[in-house]
């Protein structure tokens, strides 16, 4: 049932949407990217199950990643950072190089002949290759869902957040409601199901309700992608960043796991080794409707500004 | 009394309604949820059969489980009682379906004639019919007994490639057919 | 002006993503503000005795309402699903509450256009029902105009309820830039339509809607910080330009327009390309700050670094807040930061 | 592994989580290096040269699990003294006959067998080279004498361990430094945690993709892997052992049960004409009368796969059909075959689910090659590269192949997927899983057991009567199996069946190969696959879930041989059968159990199970009797694993460190430049790029390597044509360092060509820190990286990496050095046409690589200089 905590704060999203007490548990992913070795399974698994057309056939030359971002068309996406960082205690081989042998040098034409100090040119920063399946939050608090205006967009018992692909007229409210830039408006292909509503990861809710495991996470060879109960993930979670701290990757953090954040905490959620923004994260999302009463506010004193000053206009202009 | 109760269900299932009568006024949940979404079942729940099988890619050999409804193969998915795979699948094991179901699958004989420049159709059973002639010509015009004094029985006609992507039982008759016939230049990925 | 900032991105890719409305929308908004404006205008110059600027009014109010949901509908991906917008009444919605806006102002604003047309028939065609309009007339007119005040105001709403960060920057002024923006587009129409007796009250409005615009608008970029960059940039900059030189102009122009019936057409037609400029400007900056992981980013790592990261905090020792308000920002440790997307 | 095994990297993650290090060791940063806990770049083609660095390290510290290497494997064999090693002879063996470029392996004998009826005498490496023998060792090592003499205290100079010492002496830090391209310091700390996870307590796991196998000295690559192996005691022990992770879903099968030239099922050879005229030659040369193990066994093995082909035709009384069998005379490999149908020698060709056109070495031999046949039968998914050759190759474009004087016919036979058809796959693990039939094949598409029984089924038709001798072999195979399903597909499990095979009176299944017979009374198509059908019961299609049985996990599918999941697992426990450690206990002797005794533990037993570790075999016994107690490698003929090679290998009883065929480098080492035996094709067709000590090396100042991706599959014909797979990644490329991107001003994003001898491929760049410049004799080298996914066909296009390689072979197995070779990058699109033509024509005139030319091979000792254009005449074609 609704209650004050329905925009913000800590809460059970299935239950502030109604559902009764026996519902079950809130479900969700914790991708700990620390074990992504980017094979995009998921993004793949997810197509085949959500019949997710493929449209993107352009390399990008940003690293391994050719799917561009989160979108109608892709419902997992997979980031891939390569950064000049070391890795925790990870030898990445690429800093040191080569050893001064002092030997002359034979260099053919074409390659540059090392000069004097050229081997401390050679010694690189150390390196580190970063991947993340990103994924909708399902957040406790999901803009996206607020804002439709039809109800397609609806909170499922299991606390996820799923477009009803009969309802969706396509206004594409959500779309710059979410602050995690997920959901989108399907523009194509043609011949493509659901082309003109909004499309997102529905953490496969048709899988939920028959006792499976989501196709992504089923896939995923490392279980980067773990599924599950939220509170349990949540420990689990904790548990694998004290983990890595004390194996010497302090990087490791979470995101999304605070309840107490900009959308409540999110269904999906995130061990990443770096800033969020590193990832196309948001650092500090935080759910537009959380002032929207204050909106309300002050969209009805502004009306009433207006309907003030027509009344003055003609009232004044008695004289 | 059937228009007015249909009339009345209609009113009474219109969300607003919901909203305005149950636990969810805000119409996030129940409230909002259609007929379709109500109906809303897993395919591999539907499917009429499972078949188990196996990933035809690489040679990790993770298991597949092969839903299939209407003679169509509806999903592919890893199958979590294997103890090679556990139920996991990369993305070529993931897009299996994908490959099985491909509209750019061939599913008709393409034949070329010599010299020719498009594809023609043929029927199977005529291919076939040519593919017979082909070899057993090739294998007569190319027939060696005798290689420098040396008894050899065989045909440097015909050469095959193929077989790393095929079933022990398609290698064994190919290799057995082959050899028969005397043709020895069969080779397959295990040499490259 | 806020210095460069500098951020981290992935590819520079955007974050957020912008809305995938078009033309439609802004159109909307302008549309939708003259429409309510003109339902004010109609009411008051019926209560006044200004018949042409009342017929005025409520023709272009209807005319003006019906431009905004054929740009509405036009605008869904799957248009004839439009009224699946009558499926819910949501609250958290502003889309949805201005579709029973809309929904409750539409038919008086129609049925009062329908009494104007009535009105305007040759008396031996005003046979049998068509005789009760008079009954009907002023009361819907008087609805319309009651209705009219949140048709222009819930649009501002309607952007800044999104993480798109130049429109959710600016929720707490946009409102009342619209609504100005509303009433110097119709009171710019009004003066355009009306004779140069009957606009007394339209001129007072033109100005006062443009002084409000702009005002409102001026403080609005003030407190958006650096997602108020996009209003000064490219095509959103050019047509913020515009509209205030516009609206300037208007505002100044409707001083004479008592006095030349040009000055009048001048003051309005320039009001009202500053309205529509206004509209179409704060769209585009909007679509354009999504576009820019800057604008989501920065002001974001800025609160992380000040250490005032978004978090509820329990207010200690009090129970709840009051339910009609649960979130507004008075909340003990609940950060608000002029640019909080 | 992380790149192209990505489910079976989940249990390196497993075992990282507990604690598992893992080194990661590449010529790139991949994928699998973002989850390593050491990444250590090298330069390509310099494993040998690492791997041996490791073997001195810990030979000079005495690291070796001694124990183990003293009982288990050849460490304490004394060897001929008339043995010389590379390093008295600049690089070469003793034995060395630099016409033929092949070793009289005589002196490499163990002492007192060289002049013996095994010994090396009788060995002809021309013939083996020509024959890729050393593919017949995939179950066993060559026969070799099962008593030689040995000192365990292994202080002997001529004993095994001391040779090796000697051997590897040269593999100093300093050397693999400077060979690889690494780090002393990154090398002594891979060398160091080898030697530390390894032992009573520890076992370390040698994991390589068969990239290593596309090498000159490719064989001696998995040999150093071997020798390391061994010395450290990871050989048949849990967490040990040396995994090749292979590329195809029945790679292991195909092998096997082998689609390959000189062999037959079960590794048994194919007859070589003049050396196994009769049934008793063919087996004695396999079976090597006098040795020990299972090899002894071969008569009844070969017998078994007589009458399987053959039938009630085959008898002793004409030796079962043995005479029906042909014989081969040489190298009749793939890439031979390719030259001959360049040649007009090959009449009709068919493909199987392969894709020569993108996936071979030198792709544009291979479509000239298809360009010059009568007919082509193509059975595959898709249309393919290799079906549409003749209109859409880069040839026609350059008007090497012009479609209206192209003679080949060609058939595309669409063929069934793996869901349409039932039967087994063997992967990697030499396990055997039956797949399920889900569906019926979608209009014409067939299966390979429909399409192939039904084609003999009309060729015997077609000869129906016929008197000729030849056409005896197929007028008289047992060619007659149940038809099921729709389309009258032979079933599958009834040829599983004859594979497994049975008593020929009872039709009983074979439930070991044990049970095979000399005389014919049992048939059995692949004897390593005897037990598929123990009790009848198709053992493949099992299918008890993993979380249900332990890790082994025995009871889903079946492996090769009797269900043992790793090999040569008596090595798991000590020489009196107990487990080296209880951390490490896998398989042991439990005296308690049975009469007296039995080997039991978690998995099959590789052994007898009821011969004790005590067991000593009395004087003269041969075979399976003379396997020990403490022999725990029953496939070799010393029952011992091989340090050192007497037999089989044609490049010398040890591996050593040549140089990739194209290397810009001299083999820092020794005077012979690259592997000596190596077989290479020098043609105009066949053109390689110039290497010391050759001038113009300069012209190609880089070195390539290729791989695959995790989203394609090998030559794309299975993921280029599938939307989901080809998004992902949609375009060609070519990676490259920063520093070799700013040298030759490519851009990330823009686009580059490649270029050698053969071609000249253009990706789109991307320049990335995953490639780093090393530091190789005291110059820099860059390396390029290409995926090989790519050709004209499918959803996404662009050029075949692998049309960048020449033709040169391993000398043992005859597989392509296709993983290193030297280029030049170039910024830009490649020139289209005809022009393409002459810009490589200009690369080959200043590289020196004109009509004529001839490389020297040899170039260390006697022969060093000479030239051997004997190899191969110029090709009549004049090719590129």
């Amino acid at each position: 049932m609704a209650g004050e905590r329905s925009f913000f704060g800590p809460v059970d999203p299935a239950a502030d949407a109604g559902y009764d007490e026996d519902h079950p548990k809130r479900k969700g992913f914790f991708t700990d990217t620390s074990i992504c070795i980017g094979c995009k399974a998921c993004e793949v698994a997810c197509k085949e199950w959500n019949d997710v057309p493929a449209t993107h056939f352009d390399m990008l030359g940003s690293s391994y990643d050719n799917s561009f971002s989160l979108n109608a068309n892709q419902w997992r996406h997979v980031a891939f950072i390569e950064q000049a960082k070391p890795m925790g205690e990870q030898e990445s081989g690429l800093r040191r190089q080569a050893v001064a042998l002092g030997m002359p040098t034979m260099g053919p034409p074409g390659s540059v002949p090392p000069e004097p100090g050229e081997d401390d040119a050679v010694d690189r920063p150390d390196f580190r290759w970063l991947m993340s399946s990103d994924v909708c939050k399902h957040c406790t608090h999901a803009a996206c869902l607020d804002v439709c205006p039809t109800g397609s967009l609806f909170r499922t018992e299991f606390g996820t957040v799923v477009v009803q692909d009969d309802i969706c007229n396509g206004c594409g409210y959500c779309v710059p409601a979410c602050p995690y830039g997920v959901i989108e408006r399907r523009k194509g292909p043609e011949g493509a199901k659901n082309v003109g509503i909004a499309q997102k990861c529905t953490l496969c809710y048709d899988r939920l309700g028959a006792g499976s495991t989501p196709a992504c996470a089923q896939a995923c060879p490392t279980q980067s992608i773990q599924f599950g109960d939220v509170e349990e993930l949540r420990e689990r979670a904790n548990a694998r960043v004290e983990q890595l701290h004390e194996a010497g990757i302090m990087d490791a953090r979470l995101y999304g796991n605070d309840p107490e954040d900009g959308v409540g905490g999110t269904g999906a959620f995130f061990l990443l080794l770096d800033e969020p923004e590193v990832y196309g994260f948001p650092p500090d999302p935080v759910v537009t409707t959380k002032d929207l009463p204050h909106m309300y506010k002050r969209a009805g004193a502004a009306a009433l500004t207006l309907l003030a000053g027509a009344a003055l206009a003609f009232v004044g202009g008695r004289r | 009394m059937g228009i007015g109760d249909g009339l009345s269900k209609t009113f009474l299932s219109w969300p607003v309604v919901r909203q305005l009568t149950g636990p969810d006024p805000l119409g996030r949940g129940p409230a909002a949820r259609s007929r379709h979404t109500e109906e809303l079942t897993a395919r591999t729940e539907t499917a009429d059969r499972v078949a188990r099988s196996v990933c035809p890619y690489c040679a990790v050999g993770c298991g597949q489980r092969v839903y299939v409804k209407d003679e169509q193969v509806v999903q592919i998915e890893g199958d979590p009682d294997s103890p090679v795979s556990r139920g996991r699948l990369c993305p070529k094991g993931s897009a299996s379906k994908n490959l099985v179901t491909s509209s750019l699958r061939e599913t008709k004989v393409r034949y070329r004639r010599p010299y020719g420049t498009e594809w023609e159709d043929l029927e199977l059973d005529v291919a076939m019919e040519m593919i017979a002639d082909r070899v057993v010509k090739a294998r007569n015009d190319s027939w060696q007994d005798l290689d420098d004094d040396k008894t050899v029985r065989r045909t440097l006609g015909i050469a095959s490639l193929g077989g790393a992507t095929l079933d022990n039982e398609e290698n064994y008759l190919i290799k057995k057919l082959f050899t028969a016939m005397g043709a020895i230049q069969i080779e397959n990925q295990a040499r490259i | 002006m806020v210095p460069e900032a500098t951020f981290t991105s992935y590819y520079g890719r955007a974050i957020v993503k912008p809305s995938p409305w078009e033309a439609d929308i802004p159109t909307y908004l302008f549309a939708g503000g003259v429409a309510a404006g003109s339902s004010l205008i109609a009411a008051g110059a019926d209560l006044t005795g200004r018949p042409i600027l009342r017929r005025s009014g409520r023709l272009a109010a209807i005319a003006a309402l019906t431009v905004s949901m054929v740009a509405l509908v036009h605008d869904l991906g799957r248009p004839e699903r439009f009224l699946n917008m009558l499926r819910v009444a949501k609250a958290t919605s502003p889309m949805s509450v201005g579709t029973w806006i809309l929904s409750s102002y539409g038919p008086f604003a129609g049925a009062v256009a329908a009494t104007e047309v009535v009105s305007m028939l040759p008396s031996r065609l005003r046979v049998g029902p068509l005789r009760l309009a008079r009954l009907v007339d002023r009361p819907a007119g008087l609805l319309a105009a009651l209705l009219a005040p949140p048709v222009a105001a819930y649009t501002a709403v309607l952007l800044s309820d999104t993480a798109t960060p130049s429109w959710h920057a600016a929720y707490r002024e946009l409102p009342f830039v619209f609504v100005g923006s509303a009433a110097a587009a119709s009171a710019g129409l009004g003066l355009v339509a009306a004779p140069v007796h009957e606009t007394g009250p339209v001129r007072r409005l033109a100005l006062g809607g443009a002084v409000l615009e702009l005002v409102m608008e001026h403080r609005m970029e003030r407190t958006m910080g650096i997602t108020a960059e996009p209003l000064h940039q490219g095509t959103a900059g050019r047509l913020m330009r515009a509209a205030k030189v516009l609206t300037a102009a208007g505002g100044a122009a409707s001083l004479f327009a008592g006095r030349s019936r040009t000055a009048a057409v001048v003051s309005g037609v320039a009001l009202l390309a500053g309205s529509a400029c206004t509209r179409f400007g704060v769209f585009e900056a909007g679509q354009e700050s999504a576009k820019d992981p800057k604008y989501t980013v920065v002001p974001q790592r800025e609160r992380l670094e000040r250490g005032e990261p978004v978090r509820f905090r329990e207010r200690s020792g009090s129970p709840a807040p009051s339910p009609t308000d649960p979130v507004t920002g008075d909340r003990s440790g609940d950060h608000r930061p002029a640019a909080d997307t | 592994m992380a790149e192209a095994h990505p489910v079976g990297f989940q249990w390196v993650m497993e075992a990282k989580a507990r604690g598992a290090r893992v080194i990661h060791v590449d010529p790139r940063f991949t994928r699998t290096s973002a989850l390593a806990d050491t990444f250590v770049p090298l330069r390509v083609g310099t494993d040998i040269a690492f791997l041996g660095g490791v073997i001195n390290y810990v030979l000079q510290n005495e690291l070796d699990f001694r124990e183990y290497v003293v009982a288990y494997t050849n460490a304490a064999v004394i060897v001929s003294e008339d043995f010389q090693d590379t390093d008295d002879l600049d690089g070469l063996f003793s034995g060395f006959d630099p016409e033929t470029r092949t070793y009289d392996p005589t002196s490499w004998q163990y002492e007192g067998s060289e002049t013996s009826e095994d010994g090396g005498g009788d060995q002809d490496h021309v013939l083996q080279r020509e024959t890729a023998s050393g593919l017949q060792h995939e179950t066993h090592g060559a026969g070799v004498t099962s008593d030689p003499p040995r000192d365990e205290t292994l202080q002997h100079p001529r004993c095994v361990y001391q040779i090796l010492k000697r051997h590897f002496a040269r593999y100093t830090p300093e050397l693999v430094s400077q060979t690889c391209g690494v780090s002393t310091e990154a090398f002594l700390e891979v060398a160091r945690a080898f030697a530390e996870n390894s032992g009573r307590e520890r076992t370390t796991a040698l994991v390589y993709s068969v990239g290593w196998t596309q090498h000159s000295v490719g064989v001696q690559y998995i040999r150093t892997g071997a020798i390391l192996q061994l010395l450290l005691g990871n050989m048949g022990r849990p967490g040990g052992g040396i995994m090749a992770l292979r590329g195809h879903a029945s790679i292991q099968g195909s092998t096997d049960i082998p689609t390959l030239f000189n062999l037959l099922p079960g590794y048994l050879p194919m007859p070589t004409a003049g050396k196994d005229d009769s049934l008793d030659e063919w087996l004695d040369g396999i079976s090597h009368p006098g040795s020990k193990g299972y090899w002894a066994n071969a008569r009844a093995y070969g017998v078994s796969l007589l009458k399987a082909y053959w039938g009630d035709a085959a008898t002793p009384e004409n030796d079962f059909c043995f005479d029906y069998l042909p014989k081969i005379t040489g190298d009749h490999g793939t890439y031979r075959t390719v030259l001959d149908m360049i040649d007009g020698k090959v009449k009709g060709y068919f493909l199987l689910g392969q894709n020569p056109a993108v996936g071979s070495a030198h792709g544009k031999a291979q479509r000239l090659g298809m360009a010059n046949l009568d007919f082509m039968v193509v059975r595959d998914l898709f249309e393919i590269e290799s079906a549409s050759f003749w209109k859409s190759s880069p040839e026609v474009e350059t008007g090497e192949i012009v479609p209206e004087e192209c003679r080949t016919e060609v058939f595309l036979m669409p063929a069934a997927s793996h869901v349409e058809k039932e039967g087994t796959f063997t992967q990697t693990h030499r396990m055997l899983q039956w797949r399920e039939k889900a569906v019926e094949p979608p209009g014409d598409c067939r299966s390979e057991l429909w399409f192939f029984y039904h084609l003999g089924r009309m060729i015997r038709e077609r000869l129906a009567g016929s008197t000729e001798d030849r056409d005896r072999p197929l007028l008289d195979l047992a060619w007659d199996y149940p038809m099921v399903g729709e389309t009258d597909d032979p079933d599958a499990e009834a040829v599983l069946m004859e594979i497994n095979g049975f008593d020929v009176a009872t039709r009983r299944p074979l439930s070991s190969f044990t049970e095979m017979k000399e005389d014919g009374s049992t048939i059995g198509g692949c004897w390593i696959y005897t037990g598929v059908f123990k009790d009848g019961v198709n053992q493949a299609a099992r299918r008890k879930p993993g979380s249900e049985q332990s890790y082994v996990a025995p009871e889903w599918g079946w492996a090769w041989p009797a269900n043992r999941r790793t090999l040569y697992n008596r090595a798991s426990a000590d020489p009196e059968g107990r487990p080296w450690s209880e951390r490490k206990a896998y398989v042991w002797w439990d005296a308690e159990r049975g009469e007296a005794g039995e080997w039991t533990g978690h998995d099959v037993p590789d052994f007898e199970v009821t011969k004790a570790p005590s067991y000593r075999a009395p004087e003269g016994s041969d075979g399976v009797a003379a396997i020990e107690g403490v022999d725990p490698f029953i496939m070799q003929g010393d029952g011992k694993g091989s340090l050192y090679v007497p037999k089989g290998l044609i490049d010398g009883p040890l591996p050593t460190h040549y140089e990739p065929v194209e290397s810009p480098f001299p083999n820092p080492i020794y005077a012979q430049q690259a592997n000596p035996t190596r077989k290479e094709y020098a043609r105009s067709s066949n053109r390689l790029n110039p290497s010391p000590p050759e001038a113009h090396a300069e012209v190609f100042p880089y070195v390539f390597t290729t791989s695959r991706l995790t989203e394609h599959h090998t030559a794309g014909g299975m993921s280029r044509y599938v939307a989901r797979l080809a998004e992902l990644q949609p375009e060609m490329f070519v990676e490259v360092s920063p520093e070799l991107a700013a040298e030759r001003g490519l851009e990330n994003g823009g686009w580059c060509h490649v270029v050698t001898a053969r071609a000249a491929v253009e990706g789109r760049v991307l320049v990335t820190d995953r490639l780093s410049p090393l530091r190789v004799e005291g110059r820099t080298v860059h390396q390029v990286w290409l995926p090989y996914h790519w050709g004209t066909g499918g959803m996404v296009t662009g050029d075949s990496a692998n049309d960048l390689f020449g033709i040169a072979l391993d000398p043992n197995v005859l597989i392509q050095e296709s993983k290193v070779g030297t280029c030049d990058v170039l910024p830009g699109r490649r020139p289209t046409g005809p022009d393409l033509l002459a810009f490589v024509a200009g690369y080959q005139r200043r590289s020196g690589v004109h009509d004529d030319h001839v490389r020297p091979i040899v170039t260390a000792g006697p022969g060093a200089g000479m030239l051997h254009s004997g190899d191969e005449t110029p090709d009549p074609t004049g090719g590129s």
